[in-house]
């Protein structure tokens, strides 16, 4: 039953103690920024509480770095919570996270929807809420990959996590209340839409093989973020098939104003170089321009990730002038620094 | 017969070493099953219901072995909170407040009888469905704890003893578990799939399976 | 002879397209910072050529994104030079860069310890020269997994060359002269020493298949960013196993002053995630504390890499006062950005 | 019959036809031996030497073809500048000076005999030692190169005919190749590998075997 490290390509001690020994190398490069309470397995801002700032924690399964540890810090996250590789945390995390942050305006939960950060989150907000401490919970939900319909647990929340993070981690950090805040986060959801590929599956340490099989020259169109295979598979095209696929799927849904300003993130999934991400950028920035879109800012690296897997994410945001002002705000973490 | 085997039911009276028995049970099953259930996950989810199930059990076992003279109802509180404070992922607060309010059917009561024993599984299969808002034919553990409980009501109220009742509610879960496998998801991970979900058996309700087998033999190795 | 693009798990239109494709995005998602000169296949940094500054130019094979187009940006580089996949640019390609940036205070070459890169910037600083530019040239040669001896071309640049590039640029951004900015390449060079691992080869698209067969479960200890193979294959063994090696082979040859402050640099190959990268931070500030050196500046993440390898270096700089501060000054790159 | 021999090459004579089939031989034998060139450079460099070539005789072709009228010399450099200017590498300026340098050996003159070629290529060999500091045994294109210019030097100087004498070269060329096999590679690439260099053969030499030959070929095909 032991699992064979060795057998996988990865640097590991072992397997069940990945995420902690990652959290304390976090930690440890950026002291400045963080510190990892290891009885609770959270992340916490250096400078948290910070008094009258509404705070916000994120938190889900591990494997998908930077998110979420590396996005905490001043303009963005106050604390996060990891849980096991691709398992939700426990309420309890959440409980000392929210209770770690809290500096009186209170705590914005941003939960991406899977049915286990969704119930995880729900049991540690009625603890806090027990506690009296003001939370909120928004869940971000934009896969367009999956109906949103009595069928489905609802559409997955994937690349627009990232971007609300930054834009409502903004918000707080320039005195926005806790209302304010809390629908900055479910203005990016609203407004953002995902669709995301893979060219490999992935191999989580615990489990010491990959998640499904997927043959070279495959691709698995409408995957998730936790090496799950996606809605269909196919004969794996050209680049620029690919992003059509991807750019039609995220426009048809998000039914962005023609002239609208858009910011682009064009994720990889862990394992796809950036000379790949930038050829797709590349190909993604002709198409939305040629669809009366105009990108003014963007994002191309792998920010929410699922291990080493390859493949790759296309969020659109349909911007305001106040999201980006909000986007260029500066921000100061392990893996978005600007302004700063 | 008839007569004497259903006064030795009567008799039969369950009390807190059957929970732990119970606990140490679904530990050694889901520990076997680990990589089975791992697999089945991976088919249709992301791959870590065994590894969830086996984290979870081994730290409800420390915790009930680490609780001396607690009463029934309160090792089953004592469990489920373990399990929502250390699995995390869907199955962690769904089985967990299942335990929560299986135990909380018990009170402080020091023995229970098979009909108080299909109250608690009641108790946890109505928390499940109020949590995790799924209906038979989801494809999730309810498809295998629902058939249980119903099974065990029916013929716990019909006079069956325990052991036997018990024996058939885990039979129902293992069909309901195999009933899994034409469905197609409408909740977890699994409904991402959509149509592709269609053809896997359910992960949940295997493990679910695994723990109403689990109580089975619980219930049966009492004298 | 047509390599089957769909036999590989990349996004790709044509693999003889892939550089000039991924140029393009990158000059899309950063018009603010660079352009791209598609004629001369180089990336320069918008507002060149700057009036009395150095400039800094690097260049080589493609394939090691971020590095160099990445760099190109205010406190960094001023143009790079990108040649095919795993391939030097040729000298037209430098003589162009040169010319582009230069602003009348000379053009630093850095350039990498590869016999093509070598040769390639040597003709190419010859005509800069004969063109009345004032050129010099560094090599870079961090990797102590290569003897330098008379029966090598001598030790292979690799991660010293983020750092060289990033506080040289530092030195030229804030005034320093050709002599001050050139020094401070060599002396980066000097103080910096590098170990790297993989634990799979890479796909170079014009080929179509990988350079090498690692098995999994296998390692080798001293490569290069070239997917190449390295000195020696083992086991895998854990990952404390494998970082004692990559801290040994580093110490040992940096010879640094007990008690010294160093910059941490860990790299990652470009398949090896970000919780991987940072379990080996932790590991690698452990033993670096242990062997009594002071970790006070770090970089975490995929810099300099060999398309999507899975693997990892390990560079430590030694510090001193004047390196803090060039490494603290402000840089705005794609791929580096902070204090702007 | 050997005095007939001898007459008929005294009046060999080479002009810029001799160095476009040539060029054009390499070409077709590189783009013939990509995928062998690139898997030799895959074992001991970075596996781009056959595409690399290609690449640089492409475009030397496309050149020369656009280039009518230009004595031989005159071709050679521009074949040198057109490889200097595509491939990059370590080959590319290696073999693009090298051709330069071969090429300034003739000037402007229209035809040259069997000496002025020993000459040229031995100007090439100069020229690729001079800025590889490659030495004969260090695993490189020297290995191959340098015994075909010192064969073709004393076979010429010995009388042989021109297309016997470039045959004997491109042999010893072949011949300097497969001797890398055993050596440790002490320039480029491949001495990055110390020990592990040794039992493959350079693709460098290899590829300048290929070159020989096609000089031969070319050499050969001339009434
Ligand atoms: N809404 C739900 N209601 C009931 N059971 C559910 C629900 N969602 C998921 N499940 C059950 O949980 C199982 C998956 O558990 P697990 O793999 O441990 O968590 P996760 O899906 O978060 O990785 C599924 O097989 C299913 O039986
Ligand atoms: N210093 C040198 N002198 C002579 N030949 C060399 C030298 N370095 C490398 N070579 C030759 O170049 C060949 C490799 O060429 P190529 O693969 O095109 O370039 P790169 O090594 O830059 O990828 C080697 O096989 C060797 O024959
Ligand atoms: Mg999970
Ligand atoms: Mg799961
Ligand atoms: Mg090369
Ligand atoms: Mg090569």
């Amino acid at each position: 039953m032991a699992v064979e490290t060795t057998q996988m390509r990865k640097f590991l001690n072992d397997p069940a103690m990945v995420v902690k020994e990652s959290l304390a190398g976090l930690a440890a490069a950026h002291a400045d920024l963080l510190r990892y309470d290891v009885a609770n397995q959270i992340i916490v801002r250096r400078d948290a509480p910070k008094k009258g700032k509404v705070a916000l924690i994120s938190g889900g399964g591990s494997g998908h770095e930077p998110l979420h540890g590396g996005f905490v810090g001043r303009g963005m996250l106050d604390a996060a919570c990891p849980g096991e590789v691709f398992t939700s945390p426990v309420p309890g995390q959440m409980l000392a996270a929210t209770k770690a942050v809290d500096g009186g305006a209170g705590v914005v939960h941003i939960v991406k929807n899977y049915t286990g950060d969704v119930l995880n989150f729900k049991l540690a907000a009625e603890d806090a809420a027990d506690e009296g401490i003001k939370v909120t919970s928004v869940v971000i939900d934009d896969d367009v990959a999956v109906q949103d319909s009595l069928y489905t647990a609802g559409r997955r929340g994937v690349g627009a996590t990232v971007l609300a993070e930054k834009i409502a981690g903004a918000a707080a950090e320039t005195g926005g209340d806790l209302a304010k805040v809390t629908d900055t986060v479910k203005l990016v959801n609203d407004r953002a839409r995902t669709f995301g590929v893979a060219l490999s599956s992935c191999v989580p340490p615990a489990a010491g093989k990959a998640i499904f099989d997927l043959p070279e020259g495959e691709i698995e169109f409408g995957i998730g973020i936790h090496g799950e295979p996606g809605r269909r598979r196919a004969k794996l095209g050209r680049a620029n098939e690919v992003v059509d696929v991807m750019v039609e799927a995220v426009l048809s849904d998000l039914k962005a104003k023609r002239g609208a300003k858009v910011l682009v993130f064009v994720n990889g999934m862990g394992g796809t170089p950036l000379l790949e991400l930038y050829l797709i950028y590349g190909e993604v920035d002709k198409k939305l321009r040629e669809a009366g879109l105009e990108p003014v800012r963007n994002l191309v690296g792998s920010y929410i990730t699922s291990l080493e897997m390859a493949g790759a994410s296309l969020t659109v945001l349909e911007l305001n002038d106040e999201l980006i002002r909000l986007w260029d705000t500066p921000v100061h973490t392990a893996a978005l620094r600007w302004g700063a | 017969m008839g007569r004497l085997t259903l006064t030795l039911i009567v008799e039969q009276v369950m009390d807190a070493a059957t929970i732990t028995s119970w606990m140490h049970g679904i530990d050694t099953s889901v520990r076997a099953e680990r990589d089975h259930l791992v697999q089945l996950d991976a088919a249709i989810g992301d791959g870590d219901h065994g590894i969830n199930m086996v984290r979870g059990f081994e730290a409800v076992v420390r915790a009930l072995d680490a609780d001396t003279g607690s009463p029934p109802g309160r090792l089953l509180v004592v469990a489920g909170r373990t399990l929502v404070s250390t699995v995390g992922g869907a199955s962690g607060p769904l089985w967990g407040s299942a335990l929560r309010s299986a135990g909380r059917v018990l009170g402080d009561e020091a023995t229970f009888d098979g009909a108080q024993l299909a109250d608690l599984l009641a108790a946890a299969l109505a928390s499940v469905k109020d949590l995790g808002t799924a209906s038979l034919g989801d494809k999730t553990m309810v498809d295998a704890l629902e058939p249980a409980v119903e099974t065990l009501r029916s013929k716990i109220a019909a006079g069956e003893p325990v052991a036997q009742a018990v024996d058939e509610a885990a039979t129902a879960a293992e069909a309901g578990m195999r009933a899994t496998i034409p469905l197609q998801a409408r909740k977890g991970r699994a409904s991402y799939l959509g149509e592709r979900s269609v053809g896997h058996q359910d992960p949940g309700a295997t493990s679910t399976a695994l723990i109403l087998r689990a109580l089975q033999r619980a219930v049966s190795s009492k004298p």
